[in-house]
């Protein structure tokens, strides 16, 4: 048989997440012996140039993180017109209706269940403190342009809502763009429009966002014990801050086991490609809040 | 006979200058009606009021009886009005043909019609004895050439009425020649022409009548050319008496200062030398391409020479870039005036002081304001540059004021040593000239060399101490004042040694 | 040409190296590609190539119209944004109407309205190119986020996707509408009054005015085609990934202008040639493909296409050196 | 001014002209301000207008050099990059070294070095500005994630941090080095031969050689400062955001030159008005602020930005089209 050839198409791959995923995803590759192409995909453009191109390098399937959820049909034609096998990982593809495509296997976690974790341990964080939810603040720093930042940051929301948190002391803050100062020009506005409340969280996308907002707080003396930022990620930003020689205002960070989806998603495939049995349709994996004191134990729980 | 063209009380006004003060005159039907006037005097602003550019602020524009108003250049050329402004307005990317032909290319089933465009332009070009190929890029071509295209674009119009805005000032001889006679076909067909020119001769071996301009105002029209005696031209055109325009002086001269050994580069065929002596003015004559400015852009480190040494004052001359040049005390003023003369968004103070500038800065960085514009007002006021102020954008002065603002540029260099002038006094009035004149003997006198490359004819003659010639890339003779007669410069500068009362041969252009 | 004053010893090497200055972009492009064809696994074969050419469709087709604006010394931003909102647009129409008609009719309209937008504050309103098209692209873009909600609108309809899809004689009907463009604007540029008139306001607007050119109105025309190309780019773009994506080709804007650079347009305008511009974009498709094919780093990608693409313009900048003076 | 022909009746609507025409975006923007302050809530406040000057503290400072950049008639579009590479390899090598001053130098040698690597590219060997420096965008943006290994590079020297934080009579200092970046590169571009060399340059680069300023030479300085003064911001940012991050300022580059072109910087080159480049840079960021006071939808920001920038250009050329003819 030809050797085996596997694709990993993610939608962001500067981003350390997806770095991680191929990281592990080599790791299965050296194991197996197999051969893995890293491809970025950050547009539905790119991503059917790639799936061509590996078509072209004859590989015998690939694990998608697609630019778009709603890239399914696109993906599973073109992986049917070039015979290759697909894996989808972190996002689950839909059709255009909406509804899941079947034929591709999964593994993640839906954006809107981190952020619902992110909200739980904020809630958690507030009851620890015993601050008065009333006087409470609630930055959103919202990209809403981006449908994975709105599932996240509306799970987090949502949480936050469903623990008695007042709606009403919810700001958005919309970043113009996904970096942290971006996050923390709109995050200093919603401080300015809301000087009332007396304690603050946020919340965002990923940990850069988080970061501009806590930036922000800090600047007009809102500090660690008035503060509760919780990211997602968890990786070198969130290290960062946690690792501080003073706790700030960046309480912690939901980690999501990028060795699981990058090594995992791997492995099933090629054991796929080879026969040796088909991967199951959906794995859902769950994400770890990591703070200050739990840091090495949840590195440690998840892999890195 | 009735007037075709008429101005009538003709109005426009910029910022700070009345650019035509209501001007009334009126042209006929085979007719060549010779504008006159000092830079300035608004002829290209009347020819831009007739072309469509500008909207008269006052007074009524009649064609063949009918009062007609142009919204846009294109309803000029609709009406039967063909111009060919002072400042060539060609695509320099485009050919020849594409130029000529421009909003008018023939088409066929809506494909352009190449051949057919290049057989009817290469045939004009071919009937009124311009020797170009219509595939030739305008940006391949000297301004001579272009000139002539912009001549054959207006021509092809087959307009009613033409307009010439100093169409020889950057043509030689030959072209020249071709144009005269182009422009008496034109009366002989019986079409209206305009013509602006500063050069007397011209307009006395043209037009049929004139008409006089002096600051936005009409001073007189002479129904009659010939009647009008070249003094009485003069006088009401700049104001004042002038008797010698060129104003030559006998002067000795000293030891050579600027040697040129051997300078090779692109454009001119084979190593050049040639001195010039402190206190001299050295006058360089050649017909259009014979490579006269190409020579003077390698002595000035304009562009890159293959070969050849500048001594000045026995000490070589650093290469690198007109910078070095200019701080060795050699300036050049380009023929190229919009091209390479003038900042054209900057103020004429600020052309002034560009270069000069330098030897006087506080700390080596920053400006002096004060003396910057006293310097910039002293040649403002002595080289009568007319302009509402100094911080006036130099591009919305006229050509001639222009020029006079680049020569400014360098007559304020204190260490000049050797003044290049190529083509000094392109679109100049006749009294602006005679003061340019005066400014270059002035400073020959102060032991300066000058070298003025013309294509002028009696220019070169009236001013230089010496001429040299140059044909075809290549010095080809050397004529000290006393034997440069008109015969024997023209002589050598036509191609293999033709006497000038010969028939010209066909490739003299390229 | 007997009227021609070229004296014929200058006239052989002026030819030849004319001759140079035409073909050297293609004749380099032909070495890379023998090259990489030698070297690099899998480049070399159908599917690659097909690859290849499908990944620089949308960039070729827009590439087309923006080579006509550069040349008219204008400058559009809002490619990226239209193609996004095309797309979405055509995507929402068709899931409300069912017509694909309907929908590519929606399409094209908004791209048309979108250039002439472009073209009247241009050309009209004398706003600065680069101002007046990036503000069209935020405005646009944020429509596409509005009338999308910012979610990708999925397409259920086969007639509609099959269109991204389908071969004729092994070529995809994306890269077969791409061929068409450069024939079709190689052929207006070339052999027509517009294309003429284009170059000539590009290369001086005044002279064009002053001869009678409608400049104004030529403008509005270049960015309108503009408009409908793009849109038309963007529905083929939704029909192959099988969606209207409102975030879809950010950064497109300036793939387009550099491929045309790349292929000699001047910035400067008054200068193009479309088998340049077909080079150009061809030059960026095969760097991006081969870097995948090597399996390049991520990180390292930014650094070799920023490398090639300064290559690409110092080869083409020392041939030409020669030339200026 | 005695040698003047002016004629003294037209000489009064000149000045008053010339005035409204220097000062109408300064005004324009003093009464926009009245207005927001009057109509929007929490806009007039002090810790609103110093955040609304810290969000745009970057853009001020890189615009001031962009402003040189554009008025010599080129065009950078490497900022955004060289703002993240300066600030990742700062924080490394203040990680590694210990020092600020080290890691200071580290950063602004790096910056110095981008940008004289651009100006050697395009002014000695004629590259294309844009080409050149999309190309250096991409390199840097590459070099940037290499060193960082696309993480994040945390920062925690305290005496780094706080530079982002410090205030001096309220205002943080980033604003205050803003303020200095006006008034350094206001005095830079009007007295001194350096600025207006610069505007020599891009109002006709032959004519400027040929009047003695070194083209080439000026060219090279204006991108090596613009690199140097970008970097310090890079490295601000990062004090700022206490890390160095590799993708920071995406997108940046057109912010800037949008910033400069509602200015009233010409892309045309030759003039610039260090004043109108402030107003360009208080316009951009007030925009942004309001619309996040006023709870502006995120879709709907992109219009109203859009629209903002069209009804800013429009305003100043109806402004300049009474004075075209
Ligand atoms: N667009 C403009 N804005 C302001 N002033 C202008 C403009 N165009 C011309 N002028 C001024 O109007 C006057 C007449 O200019 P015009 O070009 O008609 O002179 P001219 O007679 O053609 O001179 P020359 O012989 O030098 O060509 C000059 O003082 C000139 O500075
Ligand atoms: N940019 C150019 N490209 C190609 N050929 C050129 C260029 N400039 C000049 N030449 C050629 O160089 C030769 C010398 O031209 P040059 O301009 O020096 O002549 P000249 O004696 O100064 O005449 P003119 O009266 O036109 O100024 C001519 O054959 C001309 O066609
Ligand atoms: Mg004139
Ligand atoms: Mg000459």
């Amino acid at each position: 048989a030809d050797p085996v050839k596997i694709g990993f198409l993610v939608k962001q791959a500067e981003e350390p997440w997806f770095q991680d995923e191929w990281r592990y995803a080599e790791v299965a590759a050296k194991e197996k012996g197999f051969t893995l192409v890293k491809i970025g995909i950050p547009n539905g453009e790119k991503m059917m140039a790639a799936i061509d191109n590996l078509a072209a390098q004859k590989a015998q399937g690939f694990v998608i993180c697609a630019p778009d959820v709603k890239l399914g049909k696109a993906v599973e034609r073109a992986a049917k017109r070039n015979n290759l096998k697909v894996v989808s990982v972190d996002d689950r593809l839909v059709d255009g209706s909406g509804k899941p495509i079947e034929s591709i296997p999964h593994m993640g976690i839906s954006g809107y269940q981190i952020g619902k974790q992110v909200g739980e341990g904020i809630v958690a964080e507030i009851k620890a403190r015993k601050w008065n939810m009333a006087e409470v603040g609630a930055i959103r720093v919202a990209y809403d342009q981006l449908p994975t930042g709105k599932e996240r940051t509306t799970g987090a929301v949502d949480a936050l809502k469903a623990a008695g948190f007042p709606a009403a002391n919810i700001i958005d803050a919309p970043q113009a763009k996904t970096d942290t100062e971006n996050a923390f020009n709109a995050a200093n506005i919603a401080l300015t429009k809301n000087a009332k409340f007396k304690h603050w969280v946020a919340v965002g996308l990923n940990d850069e966002a988080v970061l501009g907002a806590v930036r922000a707080a800090e600047g007009r003396g809102i500090k660690a014990d008035n503060m509760v930022g919780i990211g997602i990620g968890g990786a070198k930003a969130a290290e960062n801050e946690l690792n501080k020689p003073q706790p700030t205002g960046f309480f912690g960070s939901v980690m999501i086991s990028a060795r699981e989806h990058g090594y995992q998603t791997s492995v099933n495939l090629y054991n796929w490609i080879t026969g040796k049995g088909t991967p199951p349709a959906e794995v859902l994996t769950k994400g770890m809040l990591m703070t200050r004191a739990n840091q090495a134990e949840v590195r440690k729980a998840m892999g890195q | 006979m009735a007037a075709y063209l008429e101005f009538d009380q003709v109005c426009k006004f910029f910022p700070g200058v009345k650019a035509l003060n209501g001007v009334s005159f009126s042209a006929h039907a085979g007719q060549v009606h010779g504008l006159l006037g000092e830079n300035g005097a608004g002829k290209s602003t009347l020819l831009k009021i007739l072309g469509g550019q500008y909207k008269p602020d006052g007074g009524r524009l009649l064609v063949d009886g009918k009062e007609r108003h142009f919204g846009s250049a294109k309803d000029a050329i609709a009406a039967g009005i063909a111009i060919i402004h002072q400042e060539l307005q060609y695509v320099p990317e485009l050919t020849v043909a594409e130029n000529v032909l421009l909003g008018r290319m023939p088409t066929r089933f809506g494909l352009l019609d190449k051949k057919k465009a290049h057989r009817i332009v290469a045939e004009k070009l071919a009937a009124i004895g311009v020797d170009l190929s219509p595939d030739a890029r305008l940006a391949d071509l000297s301004i001579a050439q272009r000139q002539m295209v912009e001549i054959c674009k207006a021509i092809m119009q087959d307009a009613q009425v033409i307009a010439f805005d100093e169409p020889t000032s950057s043509l030689s001889h030959r072209e020249t020649e071709i144009l005269f006679r182009l422009v008496k076909e034109l009366r002989a067909n019986g079409r209206t022409l305009i013509y602006i020119s500063h050069r007397l001769e011209e307009l006395y071996a043209l037009c049929d009548a004139c008409t006089i301009f002096r600051d936005g105002r009409k001073i007189v029209t002479h129904d009659v050319m010939a009647d009008v005696p070249r003094d009485r031209l003069i006088s009401d055109m700049v104001g004042r008496e002038l008797s010698d325009i060129y104003d030559y002086r006998e002067r000795p001269y000293g030891a050579a200062r600027l040697q040129v050994q051997g300078l090779n580069g692109k454009h001119v065929k084979g190593p050049q030398s040639f001195v010039v002596h402190g206190g001299e003015v050295l006058g360089f004559f050649g017909l259009v391409g014979a490579g006269r400015s190409e020579l003077m852009r390698l002595l000035y480190n304009a562009d890159a020479r293959t070969g050849g040494t500048v001594l000045l004052d026995g000490a070589a001359v650093a290469t690198g870039g007109p910078a070095e040049a200019i701080a060795a005390g050699i300036v050049l003023c380009p023929e190229d005036r919009k091209e390479q003369g003038i900042l054209a968004t900057a103020s004429v103070a600020e052309n002034i002081n560009i270069s000069v500038r330098r030897n006087d800065l506080r700390g080596g960085l920053f400006l002096r304001h004060k003396r910057e514009a006293a310097l910039a007002d002293e040649f403002i006021a002595r080289l009568r540059i007319k302009t509402p102020h100094r911080q006036q954008e130099i591009r919305l002065l006229s050509g001639g004021n222009q020029q006079k603002v680049i020569l400014a540029r360098w007559l304020a260099e204190p260490g000049l040593k050797v003044l290049i002038l190529d083509e000094p006094t392109r679109g100049i009035d006749v009294g602006a000239k005679n003061d340019i004149y005066r400014i270059i003997h002035e400073v020959a006198e102060r032991g300066c060399c000058v070298i003025v490359v013309s294509s002028e004819l009696p220019e070169v003659l009236g001013i230089s101490d010496r001429v040299i010639v140059m044909r075809e890339g290549a010095i080809c003779g050397e004529l000290p004042r006393a034997q440069a007669s008109e015969t024997e410069v023209l002589r050598l500068a036509l191609p293999d040694g033709l006497a000038p009362a010969a028939p010209l041969p066909e490739r003299s252009i390229a | 040409m007997s009227t021609s004053p070229m004296n014929p010893v200058a006239a052989a090497p002026l030819v030849s190296r004319q001759w140079l200055s035409d073909y050297s972009m293609p004749l380099a492009y032909l070495v890379l590609f023998a090259v990489l064809s030698a070297t690099v696994e899998n480049f070399f074969s159908l599917t690659n190539v097909v690859g290849l050419m499908l990944s620089v469709a949308q960039i070729g087709m827009v590439a087309c119209t923006m080579m006509l604006c550069l040349a008219s010394r204008d400058f559009d931003l809002s490619v990226g944004s239209t193609i996004a909102f095309a797309g979405v647009l055509g995507a929402i129409v068709l899931e409300h109407s069912g017509s694909v008609a309907i929908a590519v009719a929606a399409g094209l309209g908004a791209g048309a309205l979108i250039g002439a937008l472009n073209g009247v504050l241009i050309a009209y309103l004398r706003v600065n190119a680069l101002i007046a098209t990036l503000a069209t692209m935020l405005m646009v873009r944020g429509l596409a986020f509005i009338v999308s909600k910012g979610q990708a609108v999925g397409i259920n309809d086969d007639s509609f996707i099959d269109f991204g899809d389908t071969r004729i004689v092994g070529l995809p009907l994306p890269v077969l509408v791409a061929g068409a463009c450069f024939v079709v604007f190689g052929i207006l540029l070339n052999q027509t009054v517009f294309g003429r008139n284009t170059l000539a306001i590009g290369g001086n607007p005044e002279a064009a005015r002053l001869a009678g050119v409608r400049v104004e109105r030529l403008r509005v025309w270049i960015f309108l085609l503009q408009g409908v190309v793009t849109a038309m780019a963007g529905l083929i773009l939704a029909s192959r990934i099988t969606s209207g994506q409102p975030n879809a080709a950010q950064g497109f804007e300036l793939d387009v202008i550099s491929a045309c650079v790349l292929g000699g347009v001047s910035l400067q305008g008054g200068k193009a040639r479309i088998f340049g511009v077909l080079i150009g974009v061809l030059i960026m498709g095969t760097v991006e493909n081969v870097m995948n094919l090597l399996d390049v780093d991520a990180f390292y990608q930014y650094l070799m296409r920023g490398l090639i693409l300064l290559i690409a313009v110092l080869l083409d900048q020392l041939k030409t050196r020669g030339e200026r003076r």
